[in-house]
């Protein structure tokens, strides 16, 4: 039945979320802006303090929950997306930090073995996928996985770059393969742990925004890690282009988590942007037609109609996974639309502040560099596109490139 | 929780409601547009769905089956993906109902909620919109004034539904008694009241389905217990926001019909070897309209849910008629664009939705569900 | 040097063409609208008119002229351009029925012989490319032209639709292969007079708007011309893909025609909007910030940014055309601006205008309908970005599709 | 006669911009940024390119070459390609010296002028920016009140260029004397003035090499004599429309900065074996990037011949402003996101572009040429 009221589990969750974000992300967030890849200590302390009863808390409902802390009760992912807009408000780039959330460790929980998710729990692992010369192609990865028969080890070579967490994690899912001669069939992913030797961090980004949050080159020379260290169960692995399925797989149960980080830096720029307005004496009056609203006032409203739409879509591609239906159209559409919306937004707020909005004192300017990312990784707007088109069309990848 | 499927009572309504609009709205559509008429086969046939009667308590010689705007989202989404004009004429009725039902003293509710219980089509309509650039639904420059016993009204109307056969349209005007700014008050208006003059049918860029008139009211005077809800009045908000929930899910309804003909369209239309979907700028055009009409989809939900549950709708409901009425315009404008020189020519039906999906960024009122 | 001003000639002829567009093509406006495809016999009166005094004068001067009346004066392509956007002001429909200012004409007059120009003057020549199964791919054009060795005269055979005034002209310059094998080398174009046996118009279109204008599908059986009658010169004929080539560079001539006729109705409709708004007190303060004006002011100098954009784009495009520099580029992007401006500055004056504006009492709907064929005919938007994108990135046809 | 071709004067001052700006601005762009500096040799250079002496008449010691709007948008459109905060800091100068150029008394001429023609570079400014929300120059909240020989300022102004090198500050202020609105006063201040104080240096999105202040002023007592124009005053609206002329013309330098990269990176950038340019949705954002640049360039050179003629270019720069920030913002967004994650990060230029292209639709009055 259509409902558009959270459950009392997921909205305590989200007050709770908007207490952490305000309490704790907010009063550091310019703190680490300005100091580029810093670890963002107060998040550890924060996760710390917090981890054990959450864990206990599910465990003992004994709900199904996809061992992310935020996703939990009656509706995790609905959770998960509601109070990811509540943190992200507070910082998307602190947010990105939070260990043990990191995207790796949604690829060991997507399709990890009972064993592999049990050996890396705790651990906060990142995903190493694009490289140098492939942006959105996966297919073109040039990693290489050896099998090493005499010591029955994986050998990983290669170089990855835009490692979100790279330099932070303490693990990483990196993306090889097998034979390049077989393309995406032969591509696979593997848990290298941080102190391997022949694993480098070569680089850490200077970003645009997010900056709290690290993005790392990584390097693998002759990179020597366990048999078992190859993602997912055997029938997995054999399933050839179903391994690197299951794994892309995260991206669908992913989007709705970065359209919400999308949505929550740009309600945080509107938020701010209203409350300077209201405070100067400007009003937002909802029932007038748009024709009668001054320019400001045209312009808050179609922002806010633009956020409800993307939230809308959110919530529900974040439902559909709750209620076990496949969703990578709708994910994709939450995301292109959020990432579009929000992106605009928040330029639009700097833009309706004036010098205000373009000072370093306030934080509306960096809630616009913050939000650009949402429009570019975990597939940039375009490729959300592609997707959506492929999927109304009937399309296969080849005849709509 | 969160949930956005529907349920069974809604899903029936949709499919009877798809069918319908599939089997007896679509194939009349192109000529009702051209000959400017809605057939009174087709308002009898819409009638027969008991959109009026089922609403209307037992007492008044109806069904009682409550009214959901939410369920009428659902619906009018499917029959203006039909056909827009033929639909707000069949719905017309509900016009001059739901503010009595609402909002009718009960003497009010006596006299005329039986009437829309019977067999044929009652044509029930409304006077909101005026002939004046930049049009606002809160500021009406049609007045009602009280004198005495009666109430007095003067002004213009425009875009008037069905005022041809209509033996009574219910009028909004702006009370003129004393300084402060006082609600908008709806009246019942007998056609035949001295002073009351009904224009030459309206020709309009589209709608051609819908018969419009312009309505004048010169000294118009009227007795005072015409008026809706008496002294108590009517809460005009409250059914601008209805109307503006319905208006949205109708928009929803054209844009689909444009879009999903476009689809259709550049899959079979072969250019350079391959169909032109193949092509980003024609695909991408795609992938935007599905992913505003779905969005476009749960805000008129979310309006009419809110209005389910008797909250202020104000911001909903207008938040969602700006955006899909500004959506549903660019929609439309993708279906022509995507046929190109075949969208221009009225053998293929997006034209008559791109001049109809215009019309949604204009009207206000009119469609009450 | 950089120039804004317009030659007191053209001036001049702005002025008459406003005069025309006013006194003749208004008052007759909104009847031919109704009265779809009926001859406008008030445009013939007036052609008949005014032809032999502007032919006299522009031979007098000895310039060069492009042989249509428009197009005058020291800056003639210039000069074309500004009375376009006057007669589109008045009326588009009407203008598009304009005899001897076909699309057809303007090939004779780009790639026919002398003898060609003088035995085909004073028709009124459409021209035919279209086909039922293919749009914007001219390769892909199955129309067939055949020699007979007998009579030394071409067999024409297929169906041609879209021909603008195919119904009202007097003859049609048909694009046609002699060798469909050989693709886009073979396409010729030829010139076939009305009332040739085999030519037949099937079917005049019922359109959205411009609908004093007609548009044909016509069909050709077996029909015979004379062999002069392909267009060209035996060399221009011999060169191949160039033959086609010398026809496509009408369209560069022409596109910025095209774009002049959107921003004529555009203005039109702004100009209308304004006056309204102006009678009921509305200002248009040009010198704020744009944040300080309301809903309404914005969009009105929003509108009047994109036409004087599109307008001095357009400009530029002709004066190109006029100094003897290649305009491809330019006239894509003035046809490209010009018709997705207009277009939405038609939309969005209904909008302002409400119910005025969709009702047919005034002919702000009726400029809307008009003005969107702007953005298709000729080259779709999509077509002229696509030969801009090519044209910036270097890139062949093949690479960019 | 309609022409859009360079002459050869102009064609050499585009040339010599072009080269300076690729030789002198590009290569030290990115450190200026991140180490937020205008290195005071680069002021020098472009102070040797003369603009200021070349402008001012030979008796205050200057070449008196004329003055061109319509030039100098052609000159700055250059610089700005190069690095647009190092060039409006090293154009500070003009700020100044324009408006005492324009509409000084011969008094001041005489005094002020002669700083302007000297080898060094002279940092002239001007302070018209406030620290407020919906900042309208036509609505100044700063005030200059006459008292005898006096006047009296007193307000909060922000993005003063240069105010920690600059000895004098030209401000712009409303006069409160009466309640007519009057026309706006530029009056010459003392950095020294009591009352008058320079806060830290400002840390914006972007333009971080142009130093920038925000300065106060709290009842600063100035002769009446510095008021710029004496009695007379100034034609302000023309210093706006000088300024946003020039603004125009330096964010079309910016978005063409960042859409020749974005061009050159997806003719370069392989993906499914392919350049990126070979997909419509990236080849459309470049195609529509270089037609929006023509235009902004066309508009912004229109408003400038405009003012060259002594027409009133009030409209003509108004909408410049307007189209030239709005589309600016848009090129440089395309940027950004055509190279998408190498877009982000600060090995690339674009991340720059970006943030100094979203100054325009906020600064006024910064750029007089």
């Amino acid at each position: 039945m259509i409902d558009f009221e959270l459950k009392p589990e997921t909205k305590q969750l989200q007050q709770m979320t908007a207490a952490v974000a305000n309490g704790v992300f907010r009063p550091v967030s310019r703190y680490y802006d300005d100091h580029e890849h810093e670890k963002v200590k107060e998040l550890y302390a924060l996760v710390e303090s917090m981890t054990p009863p959450v864990r206990k808390e599910t465990e003992g409902e004994g709900k199904k929950r996809s061992g992310r802390g935020l996703a939990q009760g009656p509706e995790p992912n609905v959770a998960l997306v509601v109070s990811m807009e509540e943190l992200a408000w507070g910082d998307t780039g602190i947010l990105l930090c939070w260990p043990q959330r990191g995207l790796g460790n949604s690829a060991i929980e997507a399709v990890g073995t009972p064993e592999q998710k049990a050996r890396f729990a705790g651990k906060f692992a990142a995903m190493a996928i694009t490289e140098p010369g492939a942006g959105s192609d996966t297919a073109a990865i040039t990693s290489t996985a050896r099998l090493d028969p005499e010591t029955n080890e994986w050998i990983i070579n290669g170089e990855k770059i835009f490692v979100t967490s790279g330099y932070h994690c303490d693990a990483v899912v990196v993306w090889a393969t097998l034979d390049k001669s077989k393309g995406r069939a032969a591509i696979k992913s593997f848990v290298v742990e941080k102190g391997v030797p022949g694993m480098t961090v070569t680089k850490v980004e200077k970003k645009l925004g997010i900056r709290a949050s690290d993005t790392a080159a990584i390097v693998f020379e002759d990179c020597r890690i366990p048999y078992d260290n190859i993602l997912g169960s055997p029938e997995i692995q054999n399933r050839g282009e179903a391994g690197l399925g299951g794994v892309m797989k995260t991206f669908d149960a992913t989007r709705p988590g970065v359209a919400a980080m999308a949505i929550g830096v740009a309600r945080a720029a509107l938020e701010f942007t209203k409350t300077k307005l209201e405070s100067e004496g400007h009003t937002f009056p909802y029932g007038r037609s748009p024709l009668h609203l001054n320019a400001i006032q045209k312009s808050i409203l179609e922002m806010e109609a633009e956020l409800e739409v993307a939230r809308l879509l959110n919530l529900r591609a974040a439902s559909m996974l709750d209620t076990g239906i496949r969703n990578s159209l709708e994910a994709s559409m939450a995301k292109a639309k959020a990432g579009r919306a929000a992106t605009l937004v928040t330029q639009k707020c700097v833009e309706i502040l004036g010098p205000i909005g373009y000072s370093r004192e306030h934080l509306v300017e960096k809630w616009l560099r913050d939000c650009k990312i949402t429009d570019i990784f975990e597939g940039t707007g375009q490729i959300q596109m592609l997707i959506i088109a492929r999927s109304i069309l009937g399309f296969s990848r080849d005849m709509l490139k | 929780m969160a949930d956005f499927t529907l349920d069974e009572d809604q899903r029936q309504i949709q499919d009877m409601a798809r069918k319908f609009a599939a089997n007896e709205l679509r194939p009349i559509a192109r000529e009702c547009d051209e000959e400017a008429v809605a057939p009174s086969e087709v308002l009898d046939k819409v009638w027969e769905l008991g959109f009026c009667a089922n609403a209307i308590p037992e007492n008044y010689g109806g069904y009682d089956l409550g009214r959901s705007a939410l369920t009428s989202a659902i619906m009018v989404e499917e029959l203006a993906w039909g056909d827009l004009g033929l639909t707000m004429a069949a719905l017309s009725p509900l016009l001059m109902m739901v503010p009595i039902l609402e909002f009718g003293a009960d003497e009010q509710k006596e006299e005329w909620l039986p009437k829309f219980c019977g067999e044929r089509f009652f044509p029930g309509t409304a006077a909101i919109m005026e002939p004046r650039i930049v049009f606002d639904p809160l500021e009406l420059g049609t007045t009602v004034e009280t004198q005495g016993e009666n109430v007095v009204i003067s002004g213009k109307k425009c875009m008037v539904p069905l005022a041809d056969q209509a033996e009574h349209i219910l009028v909004y005007a702006s009370p003129r008694n004393g300084d402060a700014p006082q609600p908008v008050k709806a009246v019942i208006v007998d056609r035949n009241t001295p002073g009351l003059s009904i224009g030459p049918k309206e020709k309009n860029l589209g709608l051609n389905a819908l018969p419009l008139f312009p309505v004048a009211f010169d000294q118009c005077v009227v007795p005072a217990s015409r008026c809706v809800g008496r002294d108590r009045g009517i809460d005009y908000m409250k059914l601008l926001n209805l109307s503006r929930a319905n208006l949205s899910a109708m928009a929803v309804g054209v844009a689909r019909a444009s879009h999903e003909y476009a689809l259709t369209y550049a899959k079979e239309r072969f250019a350079f070897g391959e169909p032109i979907a193949c092509r980003q700028s024609i695909a991408f055009m795609l992938a935007e309209a599905a992913m505003e009409i779905d969005g476009m989809r749960l805000l008129a939900w979310r309006a009419a849910w809110r209005l389910d549950r008797n909250e202020d709708a104000t911001k909903d409901a207008g938040l969602a008629k700006m955006y899909c009425a500004e959506q549903a315009m660019k929609v439309v404008d993708y279906g022509v664009q995507i046929l190109g020189g075949h969208g221009y020519i009225r053998e293929h039906p997006v034209e008559m939705w791109f001049r109809n999906g215009r019309s949604f960024s204009i009207t206000e009122g009119l469609a009450i569900g």
